[in-house]
């Protein structure tokens, strides 16, 4: 039994696992937040879908024998379409867009000649398995893909030749920056090590926004791949964000500010050497600007600690917390006692507290299990998140302004860029 | 559904009216053809699971109601289980939350259904 | 503006006048244009800025001596604590000139008409904070 | 003021500084430099500054002071007169893709690939409005200069480079006829929405069921990034360091936050209608501020049948600055909610958002923007800010300073009931039918 507002997903999803005649009985949208009276009503009422009793349908898809289609095994491979497409410039940009395979802005035609360029900034055969990915791990069976097929999204997001290697890290993990989920969710992707200079990124003043090609290009690019290469962010049907994200065009791209910054860069935290060139991995819930935060505007110095702590209030602790912070916040801390990333993320853990009744009325936010919950009452404080691990910090920006923005996102994984050169 | 829809292709053909449009709208400086690469990845196969053999009735018998979890889910299958007492006293309703996340499985759940059970009513959405 | 080193194409925010940078033939005939090889012609999709009028600097002060040097915050952070330095070296360096501290009432984007009145009174000069 | 003035900038403004001077009409302008940044700095600290060089000339910083109220003027600072600043010529000619490149390098694009705008193309464009090409549409001033100025057929390249239909064109046209631009020469990285409401929702086919704000429509996509190339080129904007100066930079700024309002699957009276327009009438109405953030987290959002999202999104924007506004964006599910626990009229939720979303004075005062924004209002004696600096620490406070600054549109594909809600204020609502 599936609400409404499901329908598209059920029955592709059922076709695309193999049971394309499942037998699926609709009930009106939503059940959550609807009293006992409301559901029984559905339940007499009729299926949405179909018009009939809904409980009749119940009963007759469990009871009702089976026919021959129903019945069958085997297997059937989904078409991709060809393998090249040839037409005019128009109509080629109105096809590619059309067929989904485009974020509906305009793209750079992957003709032969430019996918054969991106392709010779890899070592790697243009038909080797880069990886596999799917909008949704467990909802969607993954699709794989090979170097050349990464090229062609990085030819069509505008990327340069030069930034190829950073597209195959971001194809070898697998993730889809466009993950199903009723949640409109965001990622993000860390820059660190010299190819961050190599390729001119841009991590000074307006380092998120529209001022660079490497890092809108591969942002972009990223998205493509994320519809492209596993039949993802079908609005409907493979993505399911009620409201959808603006993030998701071209995704959060962080190259750090590591020549400005006090601290280790975030991927020497991770183990790997300075001169590594990495890419690390983010995911949650949306990004947004700290200085509205209470404790900003104390005088003479701000209490940045104490605006990150109030920022993150209405945080989901089953995300993390990322803050991007300006070199000029990663000094002030310094200033404020906070010499390393490890110190001001120890005294966030331990001063952003909630209650456990506000912990309850949170749909995203857990308590704490085991032997530690047993003493909780409702009125009881506790940390937000039960681990200084929850919250990250990089550096970026131009020194403009002492700001810092930050995201309610967990880390995910880092790895190496200098393996797809 | 076609198979090429299951491949998430709205349509591999270019005949819709935007796309006349735009032939309309060529600009000479545009005129010649020029030959694409195709950006979509490589789908697995798709392996067809025939559907269980059915019930003659549910008389007499076990149905799980389970829940995948999301909001509402306990309390509209709850209203299921009332629906049956009320309709269909005979059937006997079990319910379980699933465990693990929702698109986890449970195998624990579903063999215990194998052994006791005799139909499912899965609520999904919420 | 030789001084500063700007081009007028500079000031307009273009990175040069581009067409300098890189020769562009001129427009082919339309029939013989071939997508690959061939040449279109695309528009400019720049806006037209006004034209800068030159305003003339205020005549300076023959010495700051005896004379009332307005300190103008203009509400950013920090400024009120740069223009307090700023006065207590006045103080210890130049003790006859008057200085006087005003924060400029409205947010920072927006002029204080009273307050330029006052200093155009009662000052002789002004300095400005901005930035933080 | 025709007295002597010397500007005290911090040397992270340098560039900006001596161009602004120079495009304002002062070229000469004796601009005092002091290491940056003076915020957050002690007293003690700020002496040393004092003390110490120009960061940017090397000389002592309070000779120079001296010196630029004192040393005479030159023949070149006393001169009056106009100086014509050139945008290059109408067209450019050269391969596809070499224009294509050009584009990007000269800084006319958002840095992603453009569609390039053909005399043809351009054409097309034009024809979609029945306003003549040499028609003026507007002034913008994106940085912190005066304002440039542009015609239909400047606004029609813009709209063709960010991938526009020619349908889409008299909406562009509105846009630029606001003289709003979508990147602001702030240190703040400031964010931009529109709304979009009328039929021409739907003869556009704007997506605004699931993944409204998200890459899944071309009219949605595209005007929203029109609005930033016609900002960067028609308004001056988006020259990090010049035109451009939010230290962190802002996501949104590539395509804008782009919202068709589902105005049937809303229980309330649509925005435009709000704003006094017309049911029938196209509209689109432009927002600007700090971001979006997801509502769903916040405390009240829990699963049971009891979910407030009344108490949410006063949660929410507890964290907000009162600065901008708030815009809630409901799911067409989270408005049925409000409005079977009562709120049976946008009015009623903002009136009960106004009242119960509240902070200490002691927490307001200790806000960046308080500070920088309202502090110098209250000197003036703007209300409410002169009563609230007149207020003891623990007196409790509106968290916005009217009710009107709560704005409230419907948008979504009802797979979840959730919000979004955005820390932006309302600016303007232009008619687009004046436009085609």
């Amino acid at each position: 039994m599936v609400t409404i507002a499901f329908k598209d997903l059920a029955l592709t999803n059922a076709a695309k696992r193999g049971m394309p005649r499942e037998r699926i009985c609709f009930t009106p949208h939503p059940v959550w937040g609807k009293t006992d009276e409301q559901m029984y009503a559905y339940l007499e009422g009729n299926d949405p879908v179909s018009g009939k009793p809904l409980m009749k349908e119940v009963v007759a898809a469990l009871t009702d024998p089976l026919t021959a289609e129903d019945s069958k095994s085997g297997t059937i491979t989904p078409p991709v379409g060809a393998p090249t497409f040839t037409g005019t410039v128009d109509s080629l940009q109105q096809q590619f867009l059309d067929n989904g395979m485009t974020d509906f802005l305009p793209i750079i035609l992957p003709t032969r000649e430019k996918v054969d360029a991106m392709l010779k900034a890899t070592s790697h055969e243009p038909d080797e398995i880069v990886g596999k990915m799917t909008p949704a791990q467990g909802a969607f069976p993954a699709w794989t893909f090979t170097v050349e097929q990464v090229a062609v999204n990085a030819v069509m997001a505008g990327a340069l030749p030069d930034y190829f290697p950073i597209l195959l890290a971001i194809g070898s993990t697998g993730i889809s920056a466009l993950f199903s989920s009723t949640n409109s969710l965001v990622s993000a992707a860390i820059i660190n090590g010299p190819i961050r200079d190599k390729l001119q990124m841009n991590y000074g003043i307006g380092a998120m926004g529209p001022f660079n090609q490497a890092n809108a290009t591969i942002g972009r690019a990223w998205t493509l791949m994320s519809k492209n290469l596993d039949g993802g962010g079908v609005a409907g049907e493979t993505y399911m964000g009620s409201q959808g994200n603006i993030i998701n065009y071209n995704n959060l791209v962080i190259p750090e500010n590591e020549k400005d910054s006090p601290w280790p860069p975030f991927h020497v935290q991770k183990g790997f050497k300075p001169d590594e060139n990495v890419i690390s991995f983010f995911f949650g819930f949306d990004i947004t600007q700290g200085q509205g935060g209470k404790g900003l505007g104390m005088k003479p110095i701000p209490h940045y600690q104490e605006a990150m702590s109030a920022n993150v209030a209405p945080f989901a602790s089953l995300f993390g917390a990322l803050f991007i912070v300006d070199p000029l916040v990663a000094h002030g801390l310094g200033d404020l006692g906070f010499k390393t990333k490890e110190a001001i993320a120890d005294w966030l853990q331990k001063n952003t507290t909630v209650t456990v009744k506000d912990v309850k009325t949170m749909l995203f936010s857990g308590l704490p299990r085991g032997a530690e919950a047993a003493n909780l009452t409702d009125d009881s404080i506790i940390p937000k998140w039960p681990k200084a691990d929850a919250f990250s910090f990089v550096v970026c920006g131009g020194q403009t302004n002492p700001y810092h923005q930050l995201a309610n996102m967990s880390y995910r994984l880092s790895v190496s860029i200098d393996k797809w050169i | 559904m076609s198979p090429v829809a299951l491949a998430g292709v709205p349509a591999l053909a270019t005949s819709d009216k935007k796309a006349d449009q735009a032939k309309k709208g060529a600009v000479p400086a545009s005129g010649s053809l020029l030959e694409v690469l195709n950006p979509r990845g490589l789908p697995p196969p798709i392996t067809l699971v025939p559907m269980a053999k059915r019930l003659d009735s549910l008389d007499g018998k076990t149905i799980y109601l389970v829940s995948d979890g999301f909001p509402g889910a306990d309390t509209f299958l709850n209203q299921i289980a009332i629906w049956f007492k009320k309709n269909m006293p005979s059937v006997t309703t079990v319910y379980r939350l699933k465990a693990g996340g929702f698109a986890d499985d449970d195998p624990k759940l579903m063999a215990e259904i194998k052994e006791k059970g005799n139909a499912v009513i899965m609520a999904i959405g919420h | 503006m030789s001084l500063l080193g700007m081009s007028p194409a500079l000031l307009a925010g273009t990175a040069t006048g581009a067409q300098e940078q890189k020769p562009h033939a001129t427009s082919a005939s339309s029939s013989s244009r071939d997508f690959v090889a061939g040449k279109i012609t695309a528009v400019n999709p720049k806006g037209t800025p006004p034209p800068i009028q030159l305003i003339p600097m205020a005549p300076r002060l023959d010495t700051l001596d005896g004379k009332t040097v307005y300190l103008v915050d203009t509400g950013f952070h920090g400024s009120d604590v740069l223009l307090g330095q700023v006065q207590a070296w006045f103080n210890r360096n130049m003790p006859s000139v008057v200085t006087v501290f005003r924060r400029k009432a409205g947010p920072y984007m927006e002029d204080d008409p009273n307050l330029w009145k006052e200093i155009q009174a009662k000052g002789n000069a002004a300095i400005m904070a901005v930035g933080h | 003021m025709g007295i002597p003035s010397a500007p005290l900038v911090t040397k992270a403004f340098k560039d900006l500084a001596l161009l602004n001077a120079a495009k304002r009409g002062m070229p000469h302008e004796r601009i005092c430099f002091t290491p940056h940044p003076v915020w957050g700095k002690t007293p003690e600290e700020v002496r040393v500054y004092v003390e110490g060089p120009d960061p940017v000339t090397g000389k002592p910083f309070m000779r120079e002071v001296v010196d630029a109220l004192t040393v005479p003027l030159s023949e070149e600072d006393k001169k009056v007169g106009n100086l014509s600043v050139s945008v290059g010529p109408a067209t450019f000619t050269d391969t596809a893709d070499n224009l294509q490149e050009f584009y990007l390098n000269n800084g006319y694009t958002d840095f992603l690939p453009i569609i390039v705008p053909t005399e043809q193309r351009v054409d097309q464009m034009l024809k979609a409005t029945s306003h003549h090409p040499d028609d003026v549409v507007g002034k913008m001033a994106a940085g912190a200069y005066p304002a440039w100025s542009y015609n239909v057929r400047q606004v029609a390249a813009n709209a063709v480079m960010a991938g526009c239909r020619p349908e889409y064109f008299p909406i562009v046209l509105a846009i630029a006829s606001s003289g709003m631009a979508s990147l602001f020469s702030s240190t703040n990285s400031f964010a931009f929405a529109m709304v979009i409401n009328g039929p021409i929702r739907d003869k556009l086919e704007f997506n605004y069921g699931i993944g409204a704000l998200g890459p899944f429509a071309q009219p949605n996509a595209t005007i929203g990034r029109a609005w930033t190339i016609l900002s960067k080129n028609l308004g001056n904007g988006g020259i990090p360091g010049d035109t451009y100066l939010g230290s962190l930079g802002n996501n949104l700024n590539y395509n804008n936050v782009v919202i068709a309002e589902h105005e049937d699957a809303s229980p309330w009276v649509p925005f435009h209608v709000q704003k006094g327009f017309k049911k029938e009438e196209n509209v689109v109405s432009l927002f600007r501020g700090l971001g979006v953030v997801p509502g769903q987290v916040a405390r009240g959002s829990s699963a049971n049948e009891n979910v407030q999202f009344d108490y949410q999104m006063s949660d929410l924007f507890s964290t907000f600055t009162g600065f901008f506004g708030a815009l809630i964006i409901a799911d067409p599910l989270v408005a049925a909610r409000l409005k079977e626990q009562g709120y049976d009229t946008k009015e009623k939720l903002i009136d009960w958002l106004y009242k119960n979303t509240r902070q200490t004075v002691k927490d307001y005062k200790s806000r960046n923007y308080a500070y920088l924004f309202d502090y110098p209002r209250a000197l003036r004696g703007d209300e409410p800010w002169a009563t609230w600096y007149k207020l003891p620490d623990d007196a409790v406070i509106p968290h916005f300073p009217r009710a009107s600054d709560f704005n409230i549109v419907v948008a979504g594909g009802q797979t979840n009931a959730y919000p979004q809600a955005g820390n932006l204020s309302y600016g303007v609502s232009v008619s687009v039918d004046k436009w085609t």
